[in-house]
This record gives structure tokens, C-alpha cells and sequence, in this order.
């Protein structure tokens, strides 16, 4: 029983989130949001190459370094809190598909293209497709088949959150070939995609938490640095409260999605639950607690905020997720 | 009790419901932010105005109908109702004409009257500056005497104001005694936008647009003409601005039962059991604060005034806008991200808690002038 | 457009309460409702002789004041501030459940007596019956009727909320007489027992927040009175707030039943919604602030507690108005 | 990562499993506040003891186990899920001991410790005073000298005590210096509670039960051998306590989740579909608690301190045992007045906020000591 990231995690999150920290501050963040790719391409080919980001979870076997989801999540969690568009969701979200639907054969091909810094996507339903026009691998669940796409029309679908890329797949022209079992595919796609939310949301917390409180501790009013004030201390105090627990529950899902634990379904949606709440209720006091500047768009904290919805959008409501605990 | 409109009142509002369901623009207006959305909202305001619909409230000679505050709240419950536009005019026509009519000299209404109630002028709200948000009385920007011409010179920053990027005139305080302090000491000025001196510089928001700007002076001239009520009473005159925004009329009920049906109208395209308890929720704050408002309608016309209950009205019409909009995101789920119209609506929603005095002071207001609670002790850190 | 009590009506309401003030605190209320009768008879008689409560809303015709249910909720609000037991709620429920559904015959002969100031209860299903062992009529609906019941044996039920007397009834020796209409004698009980509690409970709110002022006015820790700490501020302000809509809602409400109005079913509903909840907010609060006090027996906090979540009982939950609410 | 147990950590959860099956007794004994409940409860404590299981994390020499946290952990959940007994011992064994352990002497430690873990004993928490509740530095108890009799004499009112009404030994806080302020000049006393000049007043809680009780003192003689720690040293000594109290020890996850469990069968007996959403909530608060609680064990077996962490924890158990049990009432919708069990368990959630610090007094701790806000500016009112 040890709930805490290892001497090699700890390592890997002060890592990325030392990169990050350098390469994707706010300028960077929405230079790289707006620019044609919709992220930066040289920060993602230094995840990929330096620190081998979307090989993490990836088996030696296909050219991967074969930790495990738990290890991603971790990257995830810092991603969240840099704010930086990164392909690593809608990678991850496939390659966790492939490897639990797809054959030896589609493993094989495609992972260790995944590996080296290929970015992939799933199309699960008709909705706009995370990373859809910038993916080189499109997979796709069709019926009970997971399927390869190639050749589909895609549309870039403006969203909200400008640091996440959407985009809407025109199938009509596109050649299927079926690569593996889309039920297993699909189950274990839902789960990894609740968990990196919960994960983004977790590193979103702790951003919208920590410009809050640096705000509130310069900002003066009324002769005090506002963040004296008890009431707006006791709603950071809260933040900070379901934040600690949110990542509890993250890590604990992430780390059962990894060992193929029992409870790692009833897990996932605990940590989706918590986290898309708290990272809501963050973004919203971050909004308030700032005031006017808030709501400007030189401003980070509508980054956040549209952050903050935007994963529920992706990682599924939280209410979506208790309603599928069984009770 | 007397749940029950007039008859006139009826009248009035079969009226209003026509004339708006003929006029009303079929296609929502371009963003009165952007230039082209501002030259049609102030048509609009032409077309109302020249209807005597665009302020019903005032006395004949203003071009108004004298309504009375029931016929208004009408008016403004079927103006929202009908999909009508935002008012381009509001800080004019809300804020300032109250003052005007109260504080303002016959030579003054007469000069300024006339052009807001047509959207001839539109008048930007230069309140807050960067060191004076909620505690607006430690404001910095000041007004010297100039005996020679017979006026002051303004100088310094304001934030915040709304509609200043477009808008023709600006009001606001300055400190004209350098020595009071707070409260005291304060002037109440009218100025044109494009006055020598007055650099705007427009604040981008949320969804990109300037709403906002920053206002700044540089030896700016105003007119002995141009200052509201007697100079260093600006505070006084001032507080009756704050309280009409925060209180009744920028935020009739109508907006919000409108916003309401909306929402209604949302669930009925995607029903979602799992959230029908929060549509209810949200319908039912919307109705609640509507029932509300008639009791305040009463309190005023038996003498009364709003007073620091405008502080109750101003917390629950600002949250139960977030309210309304987050659950028609909520329903939305993921195609939130592509439907522009309820997400500008919910950034539009998220300043609400923030302006015309932030929610957290207009709870301060509520336990300290309402519920008689100690104030915090103030300044001595630590 | 009238939206505020009539001189009438406010004068009753301050009439109750001058009377209330007098005969109904702390010391009499918990007298009353460990006594015998389960509360104060002598007030009862009081209430009825000289302010006529019962006769409130009972025609002329049936030796009542014909004023209707407005004025009868002017009083439940005053009862719901001052704690004090008292049969007008079940009174009031039979009253307006003989009046929709009864037959002529019936209201002639009982009305008159509750007008009076006889105790008189309805039951609906199958639980416990508010004042079901002190009522001298007891209603139920069987079926499709509103039937009078005599003989029935009665169990005292205890309940959490001691000013709350509630008793049930074993009917299997009883006579059941045929007086009316079971269901529209039901569906207006099932209103008024809505708006009826909605009315207590915004007295409830009321007494809490005043207590909880009174209280932060005077406790002093760290050198202050606590009511000068910004996040208790905040949250006073925020049952303020609450309780006044949620009287708004409360007479909208009344007077809706009161003239029959085609949106009386819904008004009930969001007033039972808000009141409700309004109450259980403003009673967790008023707990919560007083501290360790609060929990103790001889403090008349934990009397508004339960009270609080009798009246959920009594009057239906919030959610469940909401969800009766047609969308 | 890793969240397995090892072989011997599962051994000792199946003997501890085991065990309890056997011994827990069938019928729940009556509350621990009246006489005969405490008589019970007692009995019980010494049935654990025998068999080794009422101070698992004690030194063996103490009749514990040397259980590891994460050993303690899992008994107490075993404990919990059990439906066993509440622990009448609590205050000794959790709050007390831990500090005699570090600050007692070998005699003091021989002393109390046995009879502590048999429950022969059973201390009470004399923390609180009328005007020192939230502000615990402010206490006016007085401990003065009595170099002849070689001790203290002690006078003053403590006020909610837990268990004092039917507790055997007390420890608590007095002023032992009258010139120092706040934090200083403390000293941390031992006392039997049927000394001379001891009154103890009970204090009927919601229930009608005493579970606390006023302590009233009027020249109580304290021999220095019941001094624990240096006399001067009382509020650093305490803290410990508190942090304690706040933190791990009191509130294992093994009693909500036990909870949430409850709550579970009882949505089973009687499933509403509108409630589920809440339900689910309540379970997943209670298993992120548990979770948390794996991350603050593993801090402080890596040699970490608990800290103002310990905040967290409080408010986090404490609000969710109100919302465990206010959905719990829910269910039952109008039965919950006539149901007692989960209206007493509500009724002591209750307190749960409020005690050990209350959650505005924990949040207050997050805010400073964690997030490093400045501090409220103190005193000088208006």
C-alpha cells in the first residue's frame, strides 16, 4: 500500500511540467490555440522524443516504453495545468482502444507510429471528433467493429475552448477496414477518456486555485489584500479541499485502469465525478474572485473556465458518470 | 394582495405585445459591440423611439408615456418575451436619466434628454478604476478648478466602462477636493468621448468583443455646464445610480422569465430526465424573482424605496442567470462546445456576479444594512 | 397589482404574533408539546375565540369569516416563527379538503364546529396522521371518497419534531361514512398541505435567521463579534436573500388557492420548492453558527432543526414538487 | 502507486475480520451516554482488550499490537463495517494517549496507559471554556502554584467535555501563567473528575442524552505528577492533540464508508430514482475520503507530518457524515420523523461540523497555512 507517484513519477511530472513551464506559459498557450496545426508542434515533438509522451503507455513490445495509463495520466494532470492544446487525449483515448480491441496485426502497424509521435484519434458516435483534422491515424468504432478510416473529409468544428480541437468526419468517401472487436474497443475508450478528463481536470485545478489565490493576496481593497477576506478564503479553502480529493480519486482510477483492477470502472467514474466538479467550481471562483479582468480576453481566466467545460464535454458530465454507477 | 393587472394596464400591454410582435427584427442584430451591431441597435432605438416605446417611463415631454412601474415592468417582460434586442442605450437611459431628472438642471434634461431617448447619443458608464473596483470610494482620478474657464480639468483612468468604446458621452466621479477623503470630495461629470484629452482604449472580452474599455484623461475641459448636482456632492448624487442598477431597472424579471422559457423550449428539442429537477429548479428561480419584483413595484409606489434590498435583487438575478445558462449548457452536453448563442449568453451571464457592485458587496450590503451585522474591521494588517 | 399584505391582513399577522410573542416562547412552546394534548390548549382556544384562525377561511355560510386561505397562511407564517404546536395545519388541510369535495350536507354540519375551533384531520394513505389522536373529525380518502371516520383507535406516533403530533390510526373498528368526493377532496388537500407548510416554513426562516443575527451580534472570539467575519456575513445574507423570495412565493402562492387561479398548481409548487428549502438552508445555518450550543437540549436551535425536516415530511419534499412540476 | 496490501497486512485484516464476527455484539448496546449504555460499552472495551484488539496500534507492552497506520487503518474499517460498538474510550485512547506517549513520563505512561486501553478508566476532553470555543488560545482557567503541597490548584468552567458526564479522569488546558498571553503561559493538566472542588454539570444534547458536560473548578489540587509536559508548555503539547483530533486518528474512513454502506441497503429497501444521483454522491465522497486517507497515511509513514492537512480531513469527514445522513432522511422521506436510527446518527453528525475545531475555524487553517492568504486583521472593531 503506497498511495503516492513513485520516485520515477514524481520525476516524469516534474519533468513535463518543468518543459511546460518554459515552453507553453500563456502567450505560448494562445499563439499555439490559434496557429494552423492548433497546437505546437515542436513542444509535442519534444514530449515525444524527450520524454516520449505518447510512447508511455505504449508495450516495448510495439516500440513503446510499457509503463502503463497510470504514467500518462500523470503527464495529463500537468498538461491540465499548463492549459496547453496538446494531441496526447485523443492519442491516448485511441491507443488505449487498440490495445484493448484492436488485432496483433493493427497493434503492431499503427502503435509504434503512436509511439514515436504519430497523433492519433477515435471516432466514437457521429458528433466532431477530438483532433479529427490533425490525426494520421483515424479509428473509428462502427457496429461491434473498431475499423481504420482513411481518406475521410474532415472539417475543422470552431469550439469554445480554443485549445481543444475539434473537428466534424465526412465518412462518405473514406475506405473502413475493420481492425479489431469495437465493443472491447469502445468500453475501455469510455473509461480512458473519463480518466484523462478527470486527470486534465485535476491539473486544471490546481491552476485555477493557485492564480486565484496570487491574485487575491496582491489585489487591494478596501486597505487589505482582498484574499484577507474570510469569505473569499473559506471558497478557496473549499477549492482547495476537492481539489486534494479529486486527485485522490484520480490517481486511484488512473492506477486501476492501469492494473486492470475490478474496481477500476466504479473508480473512473468516482474520479470523473469529482474532478469535472471541482474543476468547475474552481474555474467559477477564479472567475468571480478576479473580477472585471476576468472577463477580458487578455486574461487567463477564461481559458480556464472554458477549459473547465470543455472537459466535461469530453470526458463525459459528472452526473453522467454516477448515473452509470450501479446501485 | 392583488395578483390582478388593470385594466389600462392590459391595455398597455396588448399594446406593447403588438406593436413588438410587428417590429421586433425577425433575425437577432449583429453584437451591439461590434460597429456594425452598435449603428443598428441605436436604429432600433430610432424605431422605438419614434414609437414612444423606447422609454415608456418617462413624462410625455421626453418623449416617454409616463408609465407607471407596473406598466413598465409589462413593458419590459413583453420586450423580452418578443426576442427584442438588447438596449444599446441602457447606461443612458436607466442609469443616468434617473440622476438627470433628479439632480440635473432644466437646461441639462433638456440637452441631454432628448438624444438618449433616440439613441442619437449613446452614454458609456465610466464607474471603476484600477485601484477602485468594489471599493469605489478610494477613487483616484481627479478634477482641478479652473476659475478662468469656468469649469474643471479631469485627469486619470477609469476601467470598465461599459459601452465606451462606441458610446458618445461618459459620466462618472472624480475627486475635486483633493484633501477629503472617501466619500467625500467627490464630482459628478458628463463628457464627450471625444472630448481633447480622452484616449479610449477598448477591453476585449470573453467572446472577443470590447464591451468594455478604458478610459483615459489628460487635462480633459468640462463646463461648469456639464457637472451633475453641486461639486463634491457627487458621492450623494451618485448612490441613486448605484441603487437604480442595482436594484429594479437594469434587471427587470422579463429577462430572465424569457431566458426561462427558452430554456424550456431547449428541453422540450433534448429532454434529459436526469435533468429535469434543474430546469424546474432554474424555471422556478426565474418566476420566484419575478413574484419578487412585484412586491418591490408595491413597496416603491406605497413611498417606499428599494434601499439595500436592491442588493437582494442584483445577488439572485445574477445567479440565477449563470443558473439558466449552465443548465442549458448542461443539456447541450457536448455540442455545448459548437452553440454560440447559449455560450455568449452564459460569458455575457458570468459578469453579472461581478458588475454594478460584485456580489460579494451587495452580500456585505444585505448582513451589514439589512441584517445589522458588525462591519469588518478595516485596514490594520495584521 | 398589489403585491404586499392588505391593512387587514397585516394586522392579523401582528396580532397573532403580539399574542404569540406573549403566550408562545421558548419555555411554552416546549411545555406545549410534552404536555398531554401535545399543545397549548388555552392559546388554541384563544387563536379561535378571539382572532377566529379556524373560522378563517371558512364561509359565512358555515358560521365562518369568509376570508379565505390567504389570511389562514398569514397565520401558519406566524405559527411557523413562533414554533408553538398547533392542530391549525391538519385543521386547515380538512377544512379546504371538506370544502373542495364535501357534499352540502357535510360542510353544513362539520364546518361549522371547526369554525369553532374543533380540531379536525384528514387522512391520506396509509402513515401517520397529523393530530390523527386529538382530532374531534377525522377525514379520510378511501378510494374515490371522502369519507368521515368515527371510532377509530388512535396510537400516539412520537416524532422527531415534538411540536409536530402525529398518531396512527387503526380504522378496522371504525364506521366510515361517505361525505363527499375523495378526489378532489385529495387534490386540493395535497395543495394546501403544500402552500401550508410552505407558510410555516418561511416563519421558520424568520426565527432561524434571527437567532443566528442575535447570536453573531453578541458572541465575541478573536476580539469580534463573529458576526463581523465576512464568510458568516455572506452566509446570513444568503438565508436573507432566500427567505425573501421564498415569501414571495409563499403569498403568491396562498393567494393563487386562495382565488382559484388556473397557475394555483404551480405557484404551490415553486413555494413548496423554495420554502422548503429556504428552511432546512436557514435551519443548518442557524445550527452551524450558534456552535457547540446549538447541539444542546436547552437551546431552541435544534427545535428549528426539526422542525425544519418535519415540514419536508409534512408538506412533501422539494424535489418532489419540482418534479410534479410539468415540463 | 501501489494500492494492494501486502500478505501480512491481509493476514491481520482476516484475524481482525474473524474476530469481530464472532464478538460484535447482534442487538446495537444502548447509547454510551446513559448509565447503562456506558457500563456496556465499557465491557466491551475490555472484551477487545483481552483479545489484543482495543489499542492495535499501541506497543505490545501496552497490550497493542504495534499495528502499522496501515494496519490501523484496516482494522478500522473491518471495526466499522462490523456494526461494532462506538468506542466510549475514544478521548483517551486517541486524543490523550498519543500524547503521553511523546510527552508523558515512564511513570505517567505505566500509570494511565493500561487502564486506558481496558477501559477501566475513561477520560474526558476538558478543551472548550463559555467564552473561549473557536478561540481556544483565549482560555481563562487558571492553574496557580502550590509549592507546598508540590502541585497546582486549579479554578474555572470548561464547557462541552465529551463524556465528562460518566468519565472517570479529565485532561485539559489551564492559564498557569496570568502575565503571558494567548498561546503562552499554558499548561496542560490530568485531573480525576471526582477530585475535591470538581463539579460536573451534563449537558442534554439533541437527543435528551449527556454527552458532554460542563466542568466547573474550584480550587482543585493537581499534584505535579499529573503535569503532562512542562508546566508553561500546555499549548504546544496540546496541538498535538488537536492535530489528532483534526486529522487521522478520530475519523478513520472505515466509519463513513460503513455509513455508506448503510445508506446503500437502505436505497435498496427502498429505491427512488430522483434520489439516486444524490445517493451515488454520498458513496463516492465517502470512497474518495478513503482514498485521501491512503495518501495522508503514506505521508506520514514517509516521515511527513499530518499537518494543516488535517483541515482538510475534518471538513471533509464532517460534511460528508451531515450529507450521508440527510440523504439517508431523504429516503425515508415523512418516516424519517418516526425513524430513530439514522435521526440520532443525523442529529450527531450535527456536531461533527461544529467540534475539534470548527469547519470555519479548519478552513480558516487551509486558507493561511496551506494556501498562504493573509490573515484577517484582528480586533479593532469599526
Amino acid at each position: 500500500m503506497r498511495f503516492a507517484l513513485s520516485e520515477e513519477q514524481a520525476e516524469l511530472a516534474s519533468t513535463v511540467r518543468g518543459l511546460l513551464a518554459k515552453r507553453a506559459d500563456s502567450a505560448a498557450v494562445r499563439a499555439a490555440s490559434v496557429s494552423p496545426a492548433g497546437h505546437d508542434e515542436a513542444l509535442w515533438a519534444t514530449l515525444c522524443e524527450q520524454i516520449g509522451v505518447a510512447a508511455l503507455a505504449v508495450p516495448e513490445a510495439y516500440d513503446g516504453v510499457g509503463a502503463g495509463f497510470f504514467e500518462t495520466a500523470v503527464v495529463l494532470e500537468e498538461l491540465g495545468r499548463s492549459l496547453a492544446p496538446s494531441p496526447l487525449l485523443a492519442t491516448t483515448i485511441a491507443t488505449q482502444a487498440l490495445l484493448a480491441g484492436g488485432t496483433e496485426e493493427a497493434c503492431a502497424r499503427l502503435l509504434p507510429r503512436v509511439a514515436a509521435g504519430e497523433i492519433a484519434t477515435l471516432a466514437v458516435g457521429d458528433g466532431p471528433v477530438l483532433d479529427g483534422d490533425r490525426a494520421a491515424t483515424v479509428l473509428a468504432i462502427r457496429g461491434d467493429d473498431l475499423v481504420e478510416v482513411t481518406g475521410a473529409a474532415a472539417t475543422w468544428a470552431e469550439s469554445m475552448d480554443q485549445s481543444i480541437r475539434l473537428a466534424r468526419l465526412d465518412l462518405s468517401e473514406a475506405t473502413l477496414d475493420v481492425v479489431g472487436d469495437g465493443v472491447a474497443a469502445a468500453a475501455r475508450a469510455e473509461l480512458v477518456a473519463a480518466a484523462s478528463a478527470a486527470a486534465l481536470a485535476v491539473g486544471l485545478c490546481d491552476r485555477a486555485l493557485g492564480m486565484t489565490v496570487d491574485y487575491s493576496r496582491e489585489r487591494v481593497q478596501f486597505g487589505r489584500p482582498i484574499g484577507s477576506f474570510q469569505a473569499l478564503k473559506h471558497r478557496m479553502a473549499e477549492v482547495f479541499a476537492r481539489t486534494e480529493l479529486a486527485r485522490s480519486a484520480s490517481w486511484a482510477a488512473s492506477y486501476a485502469l492501469a492494473e486492470g483492477a475490478a474496481d477500476a470502472d466504479f473508480l473512473v467514474r468516482s474520479a470523473a465525478s469529482y474532478a469535472l466538479e471541482a474543476a468547475a467550481l474552481a474555474a467559477a471562483e477564479c472567475v468571480q474572485l478576479h473580477g472585471g479582468i476576468a472577463i477580458t480576453w487578455e486574461h487567463d481566466a477564461h481559458l480556464v473556465l472554458k477549459r473547465a467545460h470543455a472537459l466535461a464535454g469530453l470526458g463525459g458530465a459528472a452526473h453522467r458518470h454516477r448515473a452509470a454507477v450501479a446501485l | 394582495m392583488d395578483l390582478e393587472l388593470s385594466a389600462s394596464e392590459l391595455a398597455f400591454q396588448a399594446e406593447a405585445r403588438a406593436w413588438l410582435a410587428e417590429h421586433v427584427p425577425a433575425e437577432p442584430l449583429p453584437s451591439l459591440d461590434t460597429a456594425e451591431g452598435f449603428a443598428l441597435h441605436r436604429e432600433w432605438e430610432a424605431t422605438l423611439a419614434e414609437a414612444r416605446w423606447s422609454v415608456v417611463s418617462w413624462p410625455s415631454a421626453y418623449s416617454g408615456r409616463e408609465a407607471s412601474l407596473v406598466e413598465w415592468v409589462v413593458f419590459e417582460e413583453e420586450y423580452y418575451r418578443a426576442g427584442a434586442p438588447l438596449r444599446v442605450s441602457q447606461n443612458g437611459i436607466f442609469l443616468l436619466a434617473p440622476i438627470i431628472f433628479e439632480h440635473g438642471t432644466q437646461e441639462q434634461q433638456d440637452r441631454f434628454l432628448p438624444t438618449m431617448a433616440t439613441g442619437e447619443k449613446v452614454w458609456a458608464q465610466c464607474w471603476s478604476e484600477p485601484e477602485a473596483g468594489s471599493d469605489l470610494a478610494s477613487l483616484r482620478s481627479t478634477a482641478r478648478r479652473d476659475d478662468g474657464r469656468g469649469g474643471w480639468v479631469l485627469n486619470g483612468q477609469k476601467i470598465w466602462c461599459s459601452r465606451a468604446a462606441l458610446a458618445h458621452w461618459g459620466f462618472g466621479l472624480f475627486r475635486s477636493d483633493p484633501e477629503a477623503q472617501k466619500h467625500a470630495g467627490l464630482t459628478y461629470f458628463l463628457f464627450p468621448l471625444d472630448a481633447d484629452g480622452v484616449t479610449v482604449r477598448p477591453i476585449a472580452q470573453l467572446d472577443g468583443e470590447a464591451g468594455f474599455a478604458e478610459v483615459f484623461f489628460d487635462d480633459v475641459f468640462v463646463p461648469d455646464a456639464d457637472v451633475l448636482g453641486a461639486p463634491g456632492d457627487g458621492w450623494r448624487v451618485a448612490m441613486s445610480t448605484a441603487g437604480n442598477e442595482r436594484g429594479l431597472s437594469l434587471r427587470s424579471p422579463g429577462r430572465f422569465t424569457a431566458a426561462a422559457d427558452r430554456l424550456l423550449a431547449l428541453y422540450d428539442e433534448r429532454p434529459d430526465p436526469r435533468l429535469a429537477d434543474r430546469v424546474v429548479d432554474a424555471w422556478l428561480r426565474a418566476e420566484a424573482y419575478r413574484l419578487y419584483t412585484w412586491g418591490t413595484v408595491t413597496r416603491l409606489r406605497d413611498g417606499g424605496d428599494v434601499g439595500a434590498a436592491g442588493s437582494v435583487n442584483k445577488v439572485w438575478w445574477s445567479e440565477l442567470d449563470v443558473a439558466l445558462h449552465e443548465t442549458a449548457l448542461e443539456l447541450l452536453g457536448p455540442d455545448a462546445e459548437l452553440d454560440s448563442r447559449w455560450l455568449d449568453g452564459y460569458t455575457f451571464a458570468l459578469s453579472g456576479p461581478i458588475y454594478a457592485g460584485t456580489n460579494e458587496i451587495q452580500r456585505n450590503i444585505i448582513a451589514e444594512r439589512i441584517l445589522g451585522l458588525p462591519r469588518e474591521p478595516k485596514g490594520a494588517q495584521r
